[in-house]
């Protein structure tokens, strides 16, 4: 597919915005899947090679929304791609969150993790449900977006490392007080956090789902470079992170196996 | 799509001569849904074993400067799960269907073999050169003597399908391993599998994929199989597929004047589904305009005149 | 620069690890017009033979997918030339010089040794894998015996000066030319030199060098260089200058990881002559903010706990 | 060097004309020179990999210009700089023109040859010279800057392989006609066209300076690979394009040597 970059906006020192148009993409996506993007606008270079994985962050009007990070060449690329200007995308990619209606629910997300959690938020909160949101970054510089998902949210709880920002300490405390309190956890972010957030729902046996992450080549199933391991009675079964993901029951998964 | 590109290679006819590579582009199905995987010439699936295998333990790829490396360690379903369970789906598509496999014993090889050769698939691919695999696997692609053997006793239990052998290109002379294959009776040689390398991440300082090293693919490596196509060609007599970063048609229209039949494209499927697609239509122009009547007239047909 | 980046290699003291590999910084001066080479940790200059010899028609080098093809074949003044002309405007530049060398025949290695092991120079690097010339050079590099037989013979004759040898990288096993190398009484190894590749031009036909193959180096091949790296210095115990691909600090600390004491800078010369001076200043800091006393600690370090 | 992007204008679907602001490298450069230019601005992508040579087309208050054909990835990729950005380029590279006062000069000039062309009508009219500049092109779309060079010749005679713009025919007979009134031809095209005018003034008896192209890697001779030959007595020896020219003695070349 391809589409018009309709925004492309540095937010601080590493995180960007892009907003891009599609109709196309927009009508197939769901709340939860991802699109592997070109990084460049050129055909005839192959460096950086392959798409890069991106959460859908929002989608809205024919547009949707991106939100990224700039760790390496393929998102630094990104980063200098001019408004205006056409970009290639796959269709969105992957399974989707189970979404729940006139519901409790928490997200956690740490860092860049905020990505398909605030389109997850503005939906949940359309079907009528309380979304409070956790939200994690090391330092101030990690939380973005703050309005608008003040906007889509009940309570917003931030937290930082360094206290730069909201409360200082790991987003899973605020969030351990409440699990209770919840019918369904949404989570996205670093691996070890979703291991925690997971632990601590298990434990109070709250439904849980996590969004993974892991280094991707084909999105679509093909190349087997994206395994994570699930626990399946007795059983470790491989998934493919692209196409069984890249959201996962948080209980299941076999977080001691992954990469 | 014109007659021009309808490619006889080992006596079955392809549509065209672009065929997807094993490994990256799964059981074909994959795809299905992005393309209309009828339109290829053919797709090589993934490497199958006797049994299921679960393949390497995470990270198992790595992009490299215009390329990637890969140690997925030959995860696959196994034979009786891919013919039972895969190859009626994929029949539903009118294109050839190629059957990569491997063994870690010639037994194993000659057994997978055996059974593919009754199945309804078109054509075996043999890949003794993946390098991923500890247990004997790469030692029949890189010993002249391993490759004949292997081919030998695969080639004698075939009574159906032509057995194509897939070469590694991480051997000193290519030459010998061709004229090793041609001599123990296979009927095409398929060529290259990935270049050896190593990435090692600098922060952790851990190597970038698990198994240490991995497989090269990728632009990156196109000279090389240029160069390994061209040298088998001025070797052997069996027809070749060339294979080694092709991104576009004038990359298939390169392996072709160095000798090869018919090409497959690995890597540049995980770039975009639309790849092979947009190569065979581009390649189609290209012959019509340059007034080539089939893509077998490209073959072999460098001019080394100085 | 600090003291962190001092080197020692052979016995000899390199300002810092990073020298420029032979064949891609002429014989220094061609550079010096541009940048202030006293401040490389070395030079390694193209590869000298007894007599003076044309090279290869033209053309002789193509660009690739993030990598080039050359077959220069091996153009110099000859080594009288060399240590009259250059050498003394050379050693006007306070850095270490390697000279690389080659011959056709066991007697011309021997003889140039001979020579330079006179002169005024730091170090010799003999050159037995370049793959561009037809006369016996490719067979040193790709045949174990040959490897053994000649690096014994040149070091017989070496009084003064210590002897690195560089392999190529088109062999199946770079481990037994390593060992080989090392039992002959090499004092290290440098690797790697070119792969061989190809390219065409797919509008006239012919091949884009003269000489039809040619040697591919850039950031294509680092993921092969830092494997056979990797692989060298798990079975020698001989100091190892890695090469191959290096465009940045960071490639040399994973150079660095997998085995590497020094390292040379080839095709980057050609993007930008200020390049290696960049990784040395970039390398300084990178190893201040680790807190890394010397280059020497990074070497062989890679994590391969699983 | 760097500098900054003035101009970066499409005169038609082949060729562009490039501005670029420097000081360092004005003061420095001589008509006739190239530099070695870098075709995209990212320093963390690797394809293409090496610089590319382009002519000195002209220099002026503090900024020079280049003029450049789209034929592959590089130059393709420099067409898409967008102006403001800064890029990388060497220092000026190569020999010179011999620069006469006050004679009558032809210069002949094929396709993207105007390139360095260009500033030596410029240069050579300011030192008094009469200046005819034959400039031939296969279609009209190969004969750039006509207004700008018709201000810095005396006389302009385009031609066209096929009669879209001036005179039907090579550049060549137009200018066979009148070489012998000439006290110096200068040249730059492609090779069978610098051969032809070379013979010509061979036969003439007019001296001839012709500037080559090779391809190149490095443009500052360390690599060795843009040999050229001349013919010097009974002997034929090696030059480096980029050092030794690109400008040579037209009637010394070894043509059936040249790549
Ligand atoms: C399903 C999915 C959704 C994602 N959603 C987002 C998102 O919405 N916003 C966002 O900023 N990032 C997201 N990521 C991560 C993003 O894909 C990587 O940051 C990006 O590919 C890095 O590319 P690069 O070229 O900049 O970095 P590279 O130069 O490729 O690598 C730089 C560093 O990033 C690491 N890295 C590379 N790929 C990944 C990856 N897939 N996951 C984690 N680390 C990686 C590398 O190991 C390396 O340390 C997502 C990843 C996946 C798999
Ligand atoms: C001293 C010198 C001055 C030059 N001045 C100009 C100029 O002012 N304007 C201009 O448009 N071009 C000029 N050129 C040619 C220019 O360098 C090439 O067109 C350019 O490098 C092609 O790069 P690319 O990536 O677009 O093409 P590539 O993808 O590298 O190649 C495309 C095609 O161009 C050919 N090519 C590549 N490099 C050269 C080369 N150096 N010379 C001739 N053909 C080549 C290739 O063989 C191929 O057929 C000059 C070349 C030299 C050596
Ligand atoms: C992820 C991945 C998996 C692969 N698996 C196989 C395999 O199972 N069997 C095989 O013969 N080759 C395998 N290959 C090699 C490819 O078929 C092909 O030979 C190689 O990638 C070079 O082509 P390319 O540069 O177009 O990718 C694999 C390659 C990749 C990238
Ligand atoms: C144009 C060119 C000429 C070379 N000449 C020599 C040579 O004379 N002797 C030699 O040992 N290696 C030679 N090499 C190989 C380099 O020294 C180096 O080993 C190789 O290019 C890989 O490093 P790189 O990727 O950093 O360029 C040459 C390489 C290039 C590109
Ligand atoms: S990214 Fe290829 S299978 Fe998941
Ligand atoms: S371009 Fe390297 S010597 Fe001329």
């Amino acid at each position: 597919m391809k589409g018009k970059v309709v925004k492309n906006q540095r937010l601080n020192d590493k995180y960007f915005f892009l907003e891009i148009k599609s109709e196309e993409f927009v009508t197939q996506a769901h709340v939860g899947q991802f699109l592997m993007i070109k990084p460049g606008s050129q055909e005839y270079t192959h460096d950086p090679l392959l798409r890069r994985p991106l959460g859908v962050a929002d989608v809205h009007d024919g547009k949707f929304n991106l939100v990224y990070m700039v760790v390496g060449k393929g998102t630094k690329l990104l980063s200098e791609f001019h408004e205006g200007g056409m970009i290639e995308f796959s269709a969105p990619l992957g399974n989707s969150f189970t979404l729940l209606e006139n519901k409790r629910v928490a997200l956690v997300a740490g860092g860049i993790g905020i990505a398909p959690v605030f389109w997850l938020a503005k939906t949940l909160k359309n079907r009528g449900c309380v979304v409070d949101l956790y939200y994690g970054g090391r330092t101030v510089d990690d939380v973005v977006l703050l309005e608008e998902l003040k906007e889509n949210t009940d309570h917003l709880i931030v937290t930082t490392d360094d206290g730069s920002a909201g409360i200082k300490g790991f987003v899973t405390l605020p969030f351990k007080e409440n699990v209770e309190t919840y019918d369904m956890v949404y989570a996205c972010g670093p691996k070890p956090m979703l291991k925690t957030v997971s632990e601590i729902c298990v434990n109070a046996e709250v439904p849980v789902e996590v969004s993974l992450d892991e280094r991707m080549a084909c999105g679509l199933g093909a190349c087997l470079g994206c395994i994570i391991y699930l626990r399946e009675g007795d059983e470790i079964v491989q998934k493919r992170c692209c196409v069984e993901g890249p959201v996962f029951d948080g209980a299941k998964i076999a977080w001691d196996k992954l990469s | 799509m014109s007659d021009r590109l309808k490619t006889t290679f080992c006596g079955i006819e392809f549509k065209n001569p672009v065929i997807t590579a094993s490994g990256t582009f799964g059981y074909g199905l994959e795809y299905a849904k992005y393309i209309d995987i009828s339109k290829l010439g053919g797709i090589s699936v993934k490497g199958i074993s006797l049994k299921e295998v679960q393949g390497n333990p995470m990270p198992r790829i790595m992009e490299t400067t215009s390329g990637m490396l890969n140690a997925i360690g030959l995860q696959n379903v196994g034979v009786e799960r891919f013919i039972t369970e895969k190859l009626p789906e994929l029949r539903k598509h009118d294109t050839k269907i190629i059957v990569n496999f491997w063994g870690k014993t010639i037994e194993e090889y000659v057994e997978v073999a055996r059974i593919l050769d009754e199945a309804d698939v078109d054509m075996l691919e043999m890949n003794i050169s993946c390098p991923n695999i500890k247990e004997g696997g790469i030692a029949f692609g890189t010993d002249p003597k391993m490759t004949h053997e292997v081919t030998y006793n695969v080639k004698k239990v075939l009574k159906n399908k032509p057995l194509m052998v897939k070469l590694s290109p991480n051997v000193t002379n290519i030459k010998v391993y061709a004229q090793a294959c041609e001599q123990a009776g296979a009927d095409a040689i398929s060529a290259i599998n990935t270049l050896l390398g190593m990435s090692v991440n600098i922060h952790n300082r851990k190597p970038n994929i698990y198994n240490i090293t991995g497989g090269l693919s990728g632009p990156a490596i196109k000279p090389v199989a240029i160069r390994m196509v061209h040298e088998t060609f001025r070797t052997v007599k069996i027809p070749i597929m060339g294979i080694g970063g092709i991104i576009d048609w004038k990359d298939v229209v390169e392996f072709g004047l160095v000798g090869a039949s018919a090409v497959q494209v690995g890597t540049a499927n995980f770039i975009d589904p639309e790849i092979p697609l947009k190569i065979i239509s581009d390649l189609d122009k290209y012959m019509a305009e340059n007034n080539i009547g089939n893509f077998s007239e490209l073959t072999g047909t460098v001019n080394l005149d100085r």
